[in-house]
Formats: structure tokens, C-alpha cells, sequence
């Protein structure tokens, strides 16, 4: 079978018959594991929700101890990235070459700027004692059992962090390859999935807002 | 004709870094053969220390480990990745005319996490093992000594082989079939390995979070699951069993895909109700969410869901009955033989069916109160994991083992040998239907002297079971020895597997077929479902 | 025909609520048995009957059959409707206890069942139930999740850590009836057994009175081999030299044994009695710390006769 | 490869609408509406949620089979939920549990505890 019957073959595997069907089959594959990816963060989701329906006034309580105002900026900044990555996938499509590395180095600097927010509003929890479990040590607690909001704070915007580290690291990489000039029209799967990856981080992230930040 | 996928490219390295899918089902075949072995053997020092009551070989502590390592090595390293990453991995693209898998790196990928989670749980083994069972329930697990820890990871880390191998296999079914076959034209295999696939997909990451739980619970104490700090440790159950009730279907599902296959090609008969079949794969994967509370009903959970999770049981067993009765009609009328591969797939009828009706006793509330977490719910899985899907596995291994290697083997010592297991499992299961009916519960080192002598029926039959494994070994390590000299369609099948040179070229068609015709196209006067183009 | 197949797949009925229970069993045994049957003979009919007998077998082109399809989907269908609806109501007779049952609290720990009645008396893997009389179990566990199995009486709860779970019974069967732990709770959970003692009233209430003093009568190192039977010794402390989940009680009287500080202690009354009332004062080497403490379970006497017992196994 | 190119504008948009909806969450916090509070807060992000799919992943004019996969695993996640809150409702509702040991900081000796504290002395066991 020949793979030069397309434009940008070089990008064509073997297995597949058209251009199409190898970005159809990607996309499948995506969206297969952005569902694992939602079903990973669904049972703490789920365990969160029948802990803080457990202890809800402890939940209240320990929560106030979040910064609101970091929180919201945070939304704010992940959002944008959400736009900046759309923008960028956008640009692919449209031929904009050098649009796209600049959207995605945006994507990339409000990740940092996300990172950055959590790692203030990390440390200020460990010197106040806010830790995760055994070594929750704050004094003046007014609810017994404030500590397990702590672990599931902690757990869920733990693993979010991963997940945005993961995705820093590949958007790095499909930064690397739009710098190089991979992408067109007719070819920009890669910038696609990262991209849908990108979004659900942040799809994760309008759940866990509300849920830690502004609870009642 | 070029080389075939076996010697071309040559090398172990070539071997290594292989994104074929064929070279890739054979290596997780042989993974997956090594964990049966050890499980196997585990299994068997289990039969022997419950030869007669109290010490017998080894400590309880020892027994503990035993079983628990039994259990956790023949799930989640040889059962779930059986029938799929194995087989399904060898024959899936072949059967859809396909050159490949949609993402051959994402499955040597699945491959080597594989390992790495096997390496896991060696690791595990060999730092203290673990003695929690293979349902890890808390608080035991989360205040045991030894690598509780270790051995969660390492399921944690299979989790993500057999998702990968799920989305590979649910994005190849969408957009690698062969020109003309349609959904309805599909091998039923094909069904069987998509619905396999779903609750790969939907399923695994709950089991995922659930032990990353249990490692957070270990190393932090965050309360979730503990008792002693406002936790629920029932809510680990139902976490536990979301992931490992639909699992028992990623089990089983393969199983039946492969007797949709066997049983048509040995009656030469078109299968009946081929709708019905893939359909009610597909019904078996939805309803299999739905159920998980059975395992739960004397758990303290309260009797409301108890209710709905019985109601919902029941349910899973019409699309099971339906396979079942479309076998049976496809041998009607039919040109039956009986060659290894389809006495297994007649093993797997009864032995499934005795499995699938002792479901019944312990759907039932009143019942299952009397014989949960007793030597009868021991047996019922054992029928249905075993008695299910492994015959259906060595079913499919006997049938494709000349597509995979290009050899036939011994067929007298395979009849033996499958006389061997079937009479071998009986022996050892149903005698533990009785145990358990009559109060033996599950999991005990030692037991009341009244159970002896069901007990040391049990370790004969497996004793008997054993000895059929190892003629099955040596008749097949023989076989590997012969020339190879198997036509391309020894069982004169239909499916596009067989239009190909046994054992197939390294991209699997000289030519890319296309279907015109249906699968299982037995009653015409050439039996083959597809012309291959010129 | 149906009370041999009972006698030979179900233990004794031992209350009314096992009779039915069994009631639904035995359907389902023939019902199975009905399935099965068919399964097995359609298939060994067709192979004998269809076998191939030569390579130009035709085989006719059956794909599919509406009515034989729906009848094996509708008929099954029905029956499994009707099975989950007899085992709902039959449960539904143990899901909710009798507002006059007699209550007893059951405390479950690793390895031992402890039971105490409504007059404060305290028994270890012994329970005493009137016979004829509804009574009501609440159970808690101190540790891990155990499970609470009469064989006799059909019934089974697991027993939570921090949570109360419900059972009832009603006894119609006098005698022994054996207890048993069906949640896997570690090394001594196949030991972790009990026995059920059915009496009439009167008898049940003789016993209560006294306190379940049993061994009132027995010289000492008889009552001594009874309460290691009993009270749960035997789960851990073999009398053979095995090394069990603690120190066999073969040969230690009189002897030092090493403990777990580098110390070592005679093997003496003192010794003995400080090891079943605070089992975490002195760890033999080599051994968890994991005996329960036994403190306030058993009489002066009932210590006396377990020193009693150690000393007398040579 | 896709007919439809959502224009740039369109985006844009969007991103308008998240932050708008981001603010009202965070004022409805101020307020509170009872057992209401959490339905709010969940429904504007879902409405959130909804938007980012529909747009920036573009579900909206994708071809159908991502929207299936992803409302598939959102229903599994759903029953999931459902079900063990009607559990955990249904238990915590008839169950007494004894008192929960989680004041402050985690108390974390689980196993046999020796110091189990004792219910009754062994005197009062006797009867009159």
C-alpha cells in the first residue's frame, strides 16, 4: 500500500489506509482515556461526597481555612489556559504555523502560574499544620474530624497537579514539534488529544472548585 | 511468499521492541502461561494443607499468604489479561482483516507495564507477602503487616495494561475493520473482545483510585476507609467490588467470544441467533455495572440496596442463558467433530452452565445469607472462572495454536489430556458445592473434622488436575519442536484469521481482503466468508 | 427424596426461618438440576446424533428463530423474577427482629467472640440462648470486619469496626450449635469459633442465675482444659510444641523464657496470671503483641485452673 | 479533515462566559440557600463543564462517537455515585453507630488495643 497518495504521508502509519481514519482512530483513543481519566478522579469525587456528607459540619469548618481568592484566581488562570489551548489547535487547523507555538507557550505559562498559586497556597497549609492524615497538626480546630477534608484536599488537588505536570510535559512537546512545523491542516492530531487532555484537566478543575473552595 | 512474522525480523531485539500485535500476543501468552503455572502451584500447596485439619505443610500465617498470592497472581496476572492480551491480541486484527492494532506502540506499551506490575508483585512476594486475600478489605488491609502496599501497586500498575489494551482494542473494532465488514458482519469474537473492552475502560480506574486509597490510608491514615477515625469501611466494598464485579466480566466475556467461534466451526454450521450473541455481550457488559452489591449482602450494607443489587443479579443471568441456548441450537443439525479444541468448548457448556445456575442460589437473598463467604461461593467462581473461561481459553489456544506456531499437536494426547481436566475439575469443585452448603467457610487454614473427607476428595481431583496441565505442557512443548507443517485452515474454518498462511506473514495478508459475505458462512458449498482480492 | 437431599447438602434446621430457606434451596437444586439436564443432554444428544461423517457433510442454514428465541429469553426471565421475589420475602423474616427479642451484645475481635446479657454476665465463645424465645444480637468489632455464621440457623452478618449490626434468631433445635467466622480477620480467623448452647427456659435461666459458672464442680486442671477449648487458647497456644501466633504451652512451666526486651522471666503463677490479664506486660521474643487482654472475662478460679492447665503440660 | 471550523470569535465567547460564571459562583457562595447551596454550586459547573466540552473539545460538531464515549463514562460515574449515597443514606438513617473517635488528630493504634477499656467488673457479673 502506498502512503504517498496523501499529503503529509510522512506522518501516515503503516496500518492505516487514509489520513482520516489514523485521526479518527486517535481521537477514539483519546476520549477512551479522558473517561479513565474521569472515572480515576470519580471515586475520590464519590468518596468525598459521602465523607463530607458524613461530617459535613467538620467539612464547613476546615474549609474555611482555604483561600478563596487564590482559588478563583486560579480558576481564572486555568480557564484562560483552556482558551490559549483552543486557540492554539485553532491556529493549527487554519495553517497559522506560528500562532500555534504562541498559544501554546501562553498554555504553558498559565500552567506555571497555576503551579505557582499552588505551591503558595500549599505551603501556607503546611506551616499552619493543614497536613494529610497522621500529620494534620492543627491546633484550634472547633469540629472534630476537620483533618479528613484536609485529606481529600490534598489527594484530589494532588492528583490534579500531577495531571497538570503531565500535561506541561507534553504540551512541551507538541510545542516542540509545531516549532519544527509539523502541523497544518491536514495533520494536527497531536495538538488535538493535548488538547482535549488539556481541557478535561481543567474541566476536572471547575468541579473542584466549587466543591473545596465554597462549600456550605 | 516472504518470511513469516515468527523468523522475520530475526533477533531478540527485534523481539523486544516488536509493535506487532502477533509477536506481542505471543509474548503476553507466555507471560500469562508463566503466571498460571505459579498460581497453579500455589493453588496446589492450598489442596495439600487442606488435606486433613490443622498443620499440615505449612503455618497459618503461611496459609494466608498462600491463598492471598493464589488469588491475586490468578486474577490479575493470568485471567483478566488472558483471553484479550493474549489470543485477542494475536487473532483480533487477522479476524477484521486489519494489518495491525490502531496504536501497536500503546500495546507494547500494555506489554511491558504488564511486567513491570508482574516485577510489582514478585517484589511483593518476596518482602514479606501479603495476607489480606485478593479483596484487600479494610481495616485488615490497612493495619497488616508485610508489602500490602507493594502488591497494591502493583495491581494498581496492571490496571493501566489492560485499560491500554482496552482502548487499543474498542479504537481497532471502530476504524480497522476490512472493506464490506460491517458491525453485523463481524466475527462474534470481535463482540465479545469490544464488550471486554468497555469495562476495561470503564471499570479499571476505579479499582485504580480505590487502592491508591488503600496506599494513602497505610501511609497517611486520611480516614476515608478507616472506622477508628469516622471512616466507612464498607464504602471500600463498594468501591472494591464497582471495579471487581464488572472485572469477573472481563473475565468471562473473552471466554464466550471464543466458544462463538469454536462450537460453529466444529458443527460447520452457521451460528444461530448471531444478533442475540452480540447483543447480549454488549447487554452483559452494561448490566455488569449495575450488580456489584451481590458480594455485599451480609456486609452491614443496608438491606435497601441489598434489594435492588438482587433484583439486578438476576437480570445478568437472561443475556448468559441466551448465549447459551444459541450454542446448543448451532449443534442442531450440524457436522459435529470433536478435536481437542471443541471438547473443550463442550467442557466449557457444562461446566458454565453448573456455573451460571449456581448463580442463582447465591442471587437469591435468603439463600446467598446462608452460603455467602463459604466453600459454595469458592466453587460457584472456580466453575465459572475456571470451569469458564480458563476451558474456553485452552479452547481458543488449541484452536489458533496452528495459526500461532504453524504446528499441529498431539490430538490423542489433547483428548487425554482434556479427559484429565474436565473429570480432574469436577472432582476438586463440586465436592466443595457440598462444603460450603453445609458450612465450610471460605478462606480457613484449618476446619471441623466433620468436612474431611469432602476435603480430601477436593485435593485428588486437583491432583488429577494438575496431571492434565503437564501432558497439555509436554504434548505442546512438543509440538513447538515439529516442522512446521500446518495447512492455513487446518479446522476448515471461515474467518479472515484462516485465509492466511499459518503461521501469518509479518504485515498478516499477502493481499488486503475485503468481505462480502458474513462470518460463520459454514452451510454454503465453499466454506469461506471472504474473498481475498487479487 | 427431598429430606435426603437435604440431609446431604444442609446442616440440622436448627430454627424455623432454616426450614425455609432450605424451602427455596431445594428449588433451586431442581431447578438447576432442570437446566442442567437439558444443557447436558441437548449437547450429547446433537454430538452423537450430528456427528460428521464425512468431509461433504451439508449443514442447513439456521440463523435464526423469533419464537424459540423469545421463549428462551421471556421464560427464563419470569422464573428469575420469581426467585429474586421468594428470596426477598424470605429474607425479609431476619431483616427485621421481633420487638420482644431478648438482646444480647456481641464483641468480635481477633480471635475471640465475646457475648454479654441483659444482667451484665460476660461469656468468651460460649453463647447461651433460650430455646424457643426470639433473640436479638447487636455486634461491634474491635479490630477488623468478622463475620457472625450459624451454619444450623442460616443466618450470617458480617461485624463492623465502629458500626452495629443486627441479627435475630429464634432457636427451635436444644443442644450445641457451632459459631463461625466467615470474615477472613488473619491467622487464627479459621480458629476464631464458638458454640451456641440451646436451652429450654428453665435451664437457660438456671444458667444465667449462676452466672454461667460451669466449671463450678471440676477439679482445677480438668476445668483448666475446658476453658483452653473454650476461651479461645487454643486458637494461638498449641499444646504440641507447633509454633502457633504465640508460644506453645509445651514444657514452658518452670523454665525462663527470652522476651522480646532481652529479659528474660520464669514461667510461674505470677507469670501466667499477668499474661492473661495484661498480655502486652512481657512479649515472649520472637512474638506480636497481639493477645487481647482478658481482664474482667474470667473468675479468680477460672485464672487458677488455666495456671492449673500450663503447668500441667509437661 | 472536520467540514466545521468553529470561528476564533466563537472562542472567545466562550472564555467570556466561563469567567462570567466563575464570579457568580463564588457571589452565590455569599449567600446561602439552604440545602439548595450545593445544587447551585454543582449546576454552574456543570454548566461550565457543558461549555468547555461542547466548545473547546469540540463535541459540538465532532463526529458523534466522542460525545458517546464521554456521556457513557460520565453515566457510569453517575451510578456509581448514586448508589453509594442511597447506601451510605440508607445506613447512616438506621443505624446507631457508636461514638467516632476522630477528635483532632488522628488517633492511629487500630489493631488489638491493650488498653480496651473494660465495660463491667468481673464482681458484678454475679447476681443476687
Amino acid at each position: 500500500m502506498s502512503t504517498a497518495a496523501t499529503p503529509h504521508g510522512e506522518f501516515l502509519q503503516h496500518h492505516f489506509t487514509t489520513a482520516e481514519q489514523q485521526a479518527d482512530a486517535g481521537k477514539i483513543g483519546m476520549w477512551l482515556f479522558l473517561v479513565t481519566e474521569v472515572l480515576l478522579f470519580g471515586g475520590l469525587f464519590v468518596g468525598f461526597a459521602i465523607m463530607q456528607s458524613l461530617h459535613r459540619e467538620a467539612f464547613v469548618a476546615a474549609h474555611h481555612q482555604l483561600d478563596r481568592v487564590l482559588g478563583f484566581i486560579n480558576t481564572v488562570v486555568l480557564l484562560t489556559s483552556s482558551y490559549t489551548m483552543v486557540m492554539a489547535v485553532h491556529s493549527a487547523r487554519t495553517d497559522r504555523r506560528k500562532r500555534v507555538v504562541v498559544y501554546l507557550l501562553l498554555t504553558l505559562i498559565c500552567a506555571g502560574v497555576f503551579l505557582g498559586i499552588k505551591y503558595v497556597e500549599y505551603s501556607h497549609k503546611f506551616h499552619e499544620g493543614l497536613l494529610p492524615g497522621r500529620y494534620y497538626s492543627h491546633k484550634g480546630d472547633t469540629v472534630p474530624g476537620q483533618f479528613m477534608f484536609f485529606s481529600f484536599y490534598f489527594m484530589m488537588t494532588g492528583l490534579h497537579g500531577v495531571h497538570i505536570l503531565g500535561g506541561m510535559a507534553v504540551i512541551a512537546w507538541v510545542l516542540r514539534r509545531a516549532a519544527r512545523g509539523d502541523f497544518s491542516h491536514a495533520y494536527y492530531t497531536p495538538v488535538d488529544l493535548v488538547g482535549l487532555y488539556w481541557h478535561l484537566v481543567d474541566l476536572i478543575w471547575i468541579y473542584l472548585f466549587p466543591l473545596l473552595y465554597l462549600i456550605k | 511468499m516472504t518470511g513469516n512474522y515468527l523468523s522475520s525480523p530475526r533477533g531478540l531485539k527485534s523481539w523486544l521492541i516488536t509493535v506487532d500485535h502477533k509477536r506481542i500476543g505471543l509474548m503476553y501468552l507466555f507471560s500469562v502461561l508463566f503466571a498460571f503455572l505459579l498460581g497453579g502451584i500455589f493453588a496446589m500447596l492450598i489442596r495439600i494443607e487442606l488435606l486433613k485439619p490443622g498443620h499440615n505443610i505449612m503455618s497459618a500465617d503461611t496459609y494466608n499468604r498462600v491463598f492471598t498470592l493464589h488469588g491475586a497472581i490468578m486474577i490479575f496476572l493470568f485471567i483478566i489479561p488472558s483471553i484479550p492480551a493474549s489470543l485477542g491480541n494475536f487473532v483480533l486484527p487477522l479476524m477484521l482483516g486489519a494489518k495491525d492494532v490502531a496504536f501497536p506502540r500503546l500495546n507494547l506499551a500494555s506489554y511491558y507495564i504488564y511486567v513491570a506490575g508482574a516485577l510489582f508483585a514478585i517484589a511483593a512476594m518476596v518482602t514479606g507477602a501479603v495476607d489480606t486475600g485478593w479483596t484487600f478489605y479494610t481495616p485488615y488491609s490497612t493495619t497488616t503487616n508485610g508489602s500490602v502496599g507493594l502488591m497494591t501497586f502493583a495491581v494498581f500498575v496492571l490496571g493501566f495494561s489492560s485499560i491500554f489494551t482496552g482502548i487499543n482494542f474498542i479504537a481497532t473494532i471502530h476504524k480497522l475493520r476490512a472493506p464490506g465488514m460491517g458491525w453485523f458482519r463481524m466475527p462474534l469474537f470481535a463482540w465479545g473482545i469490544y464488550a471486554t473492552a468497555i469495562i476495561q475502560v470503564l471499570a479499571t480506574p476505579v479499582i485504580g483510585i480505590t487502592l491508591l486509597l488503600i496506599i494513602m490510608e497505610r501511609v497517611f491514615s486520611v480516614g476515608i476507609f478507616n472506622p477508628q477515625l469516622g471512616g466507612d469501611p464498607i464504602l471500600f466494598q463498594h468501591f472494591f467490588w464497582f471495579y471487581s464485579h464488572p472485572a469477573v466480566y472481563i473475565m468471562i466475556l473473552p471466554g464466550m467470544a471464543i466458544i462463538s467461534e469454536v462450537i460453529p466451526c466444529f458443527s460447520r454450521k452457521t451460528i444461530f441467533g448471531y444478533k442475540a450473541i452480540a447483543y447480549s455481550s454488549i447487554a452483559i457488559a452494561g448490566v455488569s455495572f449495575l450488580v456489584w452489591g451481590h458480594h455485599m449482602f451480609v456486609s452491614g450494607q443496608s438491606q435497601l440496596a441489598n434489594a435492588i443489587f438482587s433484583f439486578l443479579t438476576f437480570l445478568v443471568a437472561i443475556p448468559s442463558g441466551v448465549k447459551v441456548f444459541n450454542w446448543i441450537a448451532t449443534m442442531y443439525r450440524g457436522s459435529i467433530s470433536l478435536e481437542a479444541p471443541m471438547l473443550y468448548a463442550i467442557s466449557f457448556l457444562l461446566l458454565f452452565a453448573i456455573g451460571g445456575l449456581t448463580g442463582l442460589f447465591l442471587g437469591a437473598l435468603a439463600t446467598d445469607v446462608h452460603l455467602h463467604d463459604t466453600y459454595f461461593v469458592v466453587a460457584h467462581f472456580h466453575f465459572v472462572m475456571m470451569g469458564g473461561t480458563v476451558m474456553a481459553f485452552l479452547s481458543g489456544l488449541h484452536y489458533w495454536w496452528p495459526k500461532m506456531f504453524g504446528r499441529m499437536y498431539s490430538e490423542k494426547w489433547a483428548r487425554v489430556s482434556a479427559a484429565l481436566i474436565f473429570v480432574g475439575f469436577n472432582v476438586t469443585f463440586l465436592s466443595q458445592f457440598v462444603l460450603g452448603s453445609r458450612g465450610m467457610p471460605r478462606r480457613y487454614y484449618s476446619y471441623l473434622d466433620q468436612f474431611q473427607p469432602l476435603h480430601v476428595f477436593s485435593t485428588v481431583g486437583s491432583w488429577v488436575l494438575g496431571l492434565g496441565f503437564l501432558i497439555m505442557a509436554v504434548y505442546l512443548w512438543a509440538s513447538l519442536r515439529r516442522p512446521m507443517d500446518a495447512p492455513a485452515n487446518p479446522w476448515g474454518a471461515t474467518g479472515l484469521e484462516w485465509q492466511t498462511p499459518s503461521p501469518p506473514p509479518e504485515h498478516n495478508f499477502e493481499n488486503a481482503p475485503s468481505v462480502t459475505r458474513g462470518p460463520y458462512d459454514y452451510s454454503s458449498p465453499e466454506p469461506t466468508s471472504a474473498e481475498v482480492e487479487a | 427424596m427431598n429430606a435426603w437431599i437435604r440431609s446431604v447438602l444442609m446442616p440440622v434446621q436448627g430454627t424455623a426461618y432454616a426450614a425455609r430457606v432450605d424451602h427455596l434451596y431445594l428449588f433451586l437444586i431442581y431447578v438447576s438440576a432442570f437446566f442442567f439436564l437439558l444443557v447436558a443432554g441437548l449437547t450429547g444428544y446433537f454430538v452423537i446424533r450430528y456427528r460428521r461423517r464425512g468431509p461433504s457433510d451439508r449443514t442447513p442454514n439456521l440463523t435464526h428463530h423469533q419464537g424459540l428465541e423469545a421463549a428462551w429469553t421471556l421464560i427464563p426471565l419470569a422464573l428469575v423474577i420469581f426467585i429474586f421475589f421468594w428470596g426477598f420475602h424470605s429474607y425479609m423474616d431476619i431483616a427485621v427482629s421481633p420487638a420482644d427479642a431478648l438482646e444480647i451484645q456481641v464483641t468480635a475481635k481477633k480471635w475471640v467472640w465475646q457475648f454479654e446479657y441483659p444482667n451484665g454476665v460476660r461469656t468468651v465463645n460460649e453463647l447461651h440462648v433460650p430455646l424457643g424465645k426470639p433473640v436479638k444480637l447487636v455486634m461491634t468489632s474491635e479490630d477488623v470486619i468478622h463475620g457472625f455464621f450459624v451454619p444450623s440457623f442460616r443466618i450470617k452478618q458480617d461485624v463492623v469496626p465502629n458500626t452495629y449490626t443486627q441479627l435475630w434468631f429464634e432457636a427451635t433445635v436444644p443442644g450445641v450449635h457451632q459459631l463461625e467466622c466467615t470474615q477472613y480477620c488473619g491467622q487464627g480467623h479459621s480458629g476464631m469459633l464458638a458454640n451456641i448452647y440451646v436451652d429450654d427456659e428453665k435451664k437457660y435461666n438456671e444458667w444465667l442465675a449462676t452466672g454461667g459458672d460451669a466449671g463450678k464442680n471440676m477439679p482445677l486442671s480438668q476445668f483448666g482444659a475446658m476453658l483452653y477449648a473454650s476461651r479461645g487458647c487454643r486458637t494461638c497456644h498449641s499444646l504440641d510444641g507447633t509454633r502457633g501466633q504465640g508460644p506453645s504451652f509445651k514444657g514452658i512451666w518452670g523454665h525462663p523464657v527470652k522476651l522480646s526486651d532481652g529479659k528474660s522471666v520464669m514461667v510461674d503463677e505470677n507469670y501466667v496470671r499477668e499474661s492473661i490479664l495484661l498480655p502486652q506486660a512481657k512479649i515472649v521474643a520472637s512474638f506480636e503483641p497481639i493477645m487481647p487482654t482478658f481482664q474482667g472475662m474470667l473468675r479468680e478460679r477460672e485464672i487458677q485452673a488455666l495456671v492449673e492447665f500450663v503447668k500441667a503440660q509437661k | 479533515m472536520e467540514a466545521h471550523v468553529t470561528p476564533a470569535a466563537t472562542y472567545a465567547k466562550v472564555l467570556g462566559v466561563l469567567l462570567a460564571l466563575t464570579v457568580i459562583t463564588v457571589l452565590a457562595a455569599g449567600f446561602n440557600f439552604g440545602s439548595w447551596n450545593v445544587v447551585i454550586a454543582l449546576g454552574i459547573a456543570t454548566i461550565k463543564a457543558s461549555l468547555v466540552a461542547l466548545f473547546f473539545m469540540h463535541l459540538r460538531h465532532d463526529k458523534p462517537i466522542g460525545a458517546v464515549i464521554f456521556v457513557t463514562g460520565a453515566a457510569t460515574l453517575g451510578v456509581f455515585l448514586m448508589i453509594c449515597m442511597l447506601d451510605s443514606d440508607a445506613r447512616t438513617e438506621s443505624a446507631v453507630r457508636p461514638a467516632t473517635r476522630d477528635a483532632g488528630a488522628p488517633a492511629l493504634s487500630v489493631g488489638p488495643s491493650p488498653s480496651a477499656p473494660e465495660r463491667r467488673s468481673p464482681e458484678s457479673r454475679r447476681l443476687p
